[in-house]
């Protein structure tokens, strides 16, 4: 377990401000955010490369803000690796075991199963100079591996390889993750990345933390418009509640257009800013009829694109909306740019942020 | 970086390319021509005395000697000076800073009247010679004061630069895998900076070897004493043995090639630098 | 690269920092003592002699004539080499660049040597001399040449690290945007290498200002006439005029610390570079 | 139009080898392949920046093989921008007109006018150390542009910038394609960044062209297993055509199963080499009968992952898949790790490789 209480540190015109972070043990945890907004500084203070300024650092309850790096027993892998150029790859991983009275057996010995755990035991002979990022990326993270560290803290780990080796070193993490159980944390401002590696996750902007919790939370639950954003939801409405319907459901004005909210979404007269995500936009042809009538627009087909996974629609009637649907479904409704189409935001999809 | 402009080019391209190519031909050539008039000029028989000559010799041995400590204790400092410049923040840092660089822009004939100045004539300076009894002026010690006045800046801006070029990251993780400052210091800061400390070394060497104009002033150019190659240099000519006074400088000329040649080979290739 | 060592410390981390600062401190105390001597030891009279003597005024107008004629002629050839040494490939190159290199190694001394051979041994020198009628040797001119020997290569090589530093992308989106080679070098490449080059332009000016060996050999020591400011010094020194001497020696002082201030100003900081 | 006809070019060990690309007029064209395939090679060769070993370039059908890079007409814009930081913003833009005879009041209004399209005309008189990556990008853009060139070269335009700004970088890109038509060939190494901007595109690997087409005919026809793999699938199979069946459709077999493969696929005994998309795996409840009984397999959930668009789900029956489901398909099939199910790969959807 590490935990950050108000953790602090200032350097130029940056902050990070009263940062207060738990990971609980064997959990990999990710720290999302834009590039600039603290992610690497709020490592460097985890392990003590930076005083902070206030606040304080534990590790399964034990304070450990005073204490030198080295005595940490946190595992750093920096976001270039910063593998040791005049070594070798053997030398790499053997570098913190030979800063303690260890045996040369011993030594080779875990060099040689973290090597094998981590599928480079061929490499050991190598320089550091000839290797694919891919390989650097397993020297330095058996380099942190092989002190046995409580923490394992990963700086922007695959963000210098290419898609393909990407996906591969993302397995590696998991797999080495569940095998060794460490308490993880992993930095990260790519999406994809988050959610091919971790659960849990936190978003960090300008210093200030501004949610944590489960990805799916972060997804679908977002606490401000800029978590919603960077979750890459385009669809935010904001809006006042107007009325309550029969049922007592809230309802917002949106530009003039009624839509319904999800209860306990606030009172009559506040103004709500709320998303649906464009996966939860249900696309219906014009003339479908439908049992609940509740915020069911039509809607034009602006732009359409194959995505790969999914087909993008931005449609524009009384508001602008993104949607994405399957090949099937986008296939059944016979669209195109320009077609007239039904779209219904279910009120249970629709959140309402901050709520 | 890209060296080879490999763009396709008109005619106009072609001849501004060769303008350049020119001054650099006329440069190589002003060197070059001085060089082999230099070869051409020396006789067999200079050589012979020079190699001979006693006193030759112990120039020789006096610069070797004095230019190999001067190197050694100017590597002393900058090595710990060029880590501390490069790491840590400290007030008044830019004066610090400056201050290093100084013998580098100074006249170093300036440097040996100083020192004479302060040896002579203050009261720090006589104290020094008189009470502690540790004479320079005149004498081979003030030799090596001389050299590394002149030239240890080459070495501390060498090794600071150095040191700057070893990402602070690599020490960070040093630490973090179970280093102290110091042992993040001596097993990679210190092993990535060897190089440029290596080459900042030999360039110290090589002016400290060829330093003359402060010697001059400082301990003077007493045969057999305080003489040293440069010193020979000037007696032989100044006597009119423009043969031998070359013979000399060949020496010079030869290890400064060699240095030269260890600098780019330890750089890989990228040449003198502070 | 950030500067602050601002990781958490134990003592023995503090101890070690303050091992290296120690060194700087020492350094530091080293060159600031010499010059309060030479300030404490300067006298007023001296300081109305040197500015009163018609023969010192003389050399201070030689000095700096011939240190800007050596420098803008550095620059001439620094500008163009500078540029074709960083942009093009061409067989033999690692050669020329050692040779750009070798004077800045090269004992001064020897350089001046060398001239003195070339134009008073050989043939090529003597033609020269004679028949063309551009004499050297014992002359002002020589110290031009001599100046530019020794210090060209600073120039030479400041200008090359500085066309190193502007990357080629520059140039080659000049050249999409309309640009021959020559255009993207005027109008992007050099503007960007401006202040190495200017910086490099300082540096060699303090050189040749400060130079004395070789003009010693080459051009002598002759009151009046060949006579500049570092020639004044050894002259005024020889015959005991140590005040003198001084009041000479801090003028050249003053000049190298303004030296060592505008490249600062102009590096943003980063103090002398090759 | 742009063409290059067997274009080469070699430097250290890489080589180009007879690249063969013709992008259409007005064609928005992205160059894909991962880091050091050749991609910026290429462009420089196009523009004159290289000089080509052999082969050629035509721009509307006028070869400019052996022209200068000022009188080639294209517009370049490189992967750091390369903006002069010696001059304003204003000046950077205006850099290629001045080169030209062109009075001031026109470079002015020139300028203006780029400017305006952009976005940047608030930032005329700043210098470039202070913009933003999106504001760089936007500038170097409006560099290339006032001249009116008639292709526009960009290389990995939004590599640099974070995720935000590239999505609106992306979309400024489309919108100025829209409104100007320029050819134009965009180099990226990033997949969704491809889909966000173009139709056509070229995958480009070790200097060679691996293939060429429309991007849906990338992701669902690829023609070899590179460019499957670089379209992110995982799905391939290798196998031999061991009989047709009562139809005379071939089948193929995989480590002992048989697999109904699509008409035309290769005559018996020949080797294979298959695939089908992740988001074209059907997956069923175990019990569920089928129909069309071909490709119908048993299969576990070894894992999956919410990953928001869609639920990845790792499969492994007689063979590993990996299937992509929508949220609502993976609810209603209330499968978790270890549950069993059925898996039907639709024969018309596996594409032979290379066929």
């Amino acid at each position: 377990m590490i935990r950050a209480k108000k953790l602090s540190y200032g350097v130029g015109d940056f902050r990070l401000r009263q940062l207060d972070l738990e990971v609980a043990a064997g959990q990999y945890f990710v720290l999302l955010g834009p590039p600039g907004s603290g992610k690497t500084i709020f490592l460097e203070c985890l392990c003590g490369l930076k005083r902070a300024s206030s606040g304080q650092v534990f590790i399964d309850d034990r304070d450990i803000t005073t204490l030198e790096p080295r005595l940490r027993g946190i595992g750093y892998v920096p976001q270039d690796y910063a593998l040791f150029g005049h070594l070798s790859v053997r030398e790499n991983i053997a570098f913190g075991l030979r800063t303690r009275s260890i045996g040369q057996k011993e030594v080779a010995r875990k060099v040689t199963e973290t090597a094998d755990m981590l599928g480079i035991r061929h490499l050991l002979k190598r320089g550091i100079a000839g290797l694919s990022g891919g390989e650097k990326q397993r020297t330095a993270l058996a380099r942190a591996l092989t002190l046995e560290p409580k923490v394992l803290l990963l700086d922007e780990p695959v963000c210098a390889l290419d898609e393909c080796t990407r996906q591969e070193v993302c397995a590696l993490l998991c797999r080495v993750h569940e095998q060794l159980g460490l308490t993880t944390i992993h930095v990260s401002h790519n999406l994809q990345e988050a959610f091919s590696v971790a659960d849990r996750a936190a978003i960090l902007d300008g210093g200030t933390l501004q949610q944590v919790g489960a990805l799916g939370e972060l997804l679908r639950r977002p606490g401000n418009e800029f978590v919603a954003r960077f979750m890459r939801c385009e669809n935010i409405f904001f809006g006042e509640i107007a009325r309550k319907d029969a049922d007592g459901m809230p309802e917002a004005v949106v530009d003039g257009i009624s839509l319904c909210l999800p209860d306990s979404s606030g009172d009559l007269g506040d103004k709500v800013e709320f998303m649906i995500r464009p996966e939860d936009v249900l696309v219906v042809p014009l003339d479908r009829p439908n049992g609940d009538q509740r915020n069911h627009f039509s809607s034009r087909v602006e732009h359409w694109r194959d995505c790969g996974d999914y087909i993008r629609v931005e449609l524009n009637g009384q508001f602008k909306l993104v949607a994405h649907m399957t090949h099937a479904a986008f296939t059944e409704l016979k669209a195109d740019n320009s077609s007239e189409l039904g779209v219904i935001l279910r009120p249970e999809k629709v959140h309402v942020l901050g709520a | 970086m890209t060296k080879s402009n490999s763009a396709v080019m008109g005619w106009r391209g072609r001849v501004f390319a060769a303008g350049g190519l020119f001054f650099v031909a006329v440069f190589v050539t002003f060197i070059v021509s001085l060089i082999a008039a230099d070869i051409f000029y020396i006789d067999k028989e200079a050589v012979t005395e020079v190699l001979t000559s006693p006193f030759i010799r112990h120039a020789l041995w006096m610069s070797l000697w004095t230019s190999v400590l001067t190197t050694l204790l100017s590597l002393l400092f900058a090595i710990p000076m060029g880590y501390a410049l490069s790491r840590y923040d400290f007030p008044g840092k830019v004066l610090v800073d400056a201050i290093v660089d100084l013998p580098i822009v100074f006249p170093p004939l300036v440097a040996g009247l100083t020192l004479l100045v302060f040896f002579s004539q203050t009261s720090p300076g006589r104290w020094i010679e008189d009470s502690l009894g540790w004479e320079f002026v005149f004498q081979p010690k003030g030799i090596v004061l001389c050299q590394f006045l002149v030239s240890a800046s080459f070495a501390i801006r060498s090794a600071r630069t150095a040191f700057d070029e070893v990402d602070r990251r690599y020490e960070n993780v040093a630490m973090t895998l179970g280093c102290s400052h110091w042992g993040s210091f001596r097993r990679v800061s210190l092993p990535l900076a060897k190089n440029g400390i290596i080459a900042g070394g030999i360039l110290t060497w090589a002016r400290a070897l060829g330093l003359f104009g402060p010697l001059l002033i400082f301990v003077g150019s007493f045969r057999g004493r305080t003489e040293v190659l440069s010193t020979t240099i000037f007696l032989e000519t100044s006597v009119g043995n423009l043969e031998v006074a070359l013979a000399v400088a060949l020496l010079l000329v030869f290890v400064a090639i060699i240095a030269l040649i260890m600098i780019r080979v330890i750089g890989h290739g990228r040449g003198v630098k502070l």
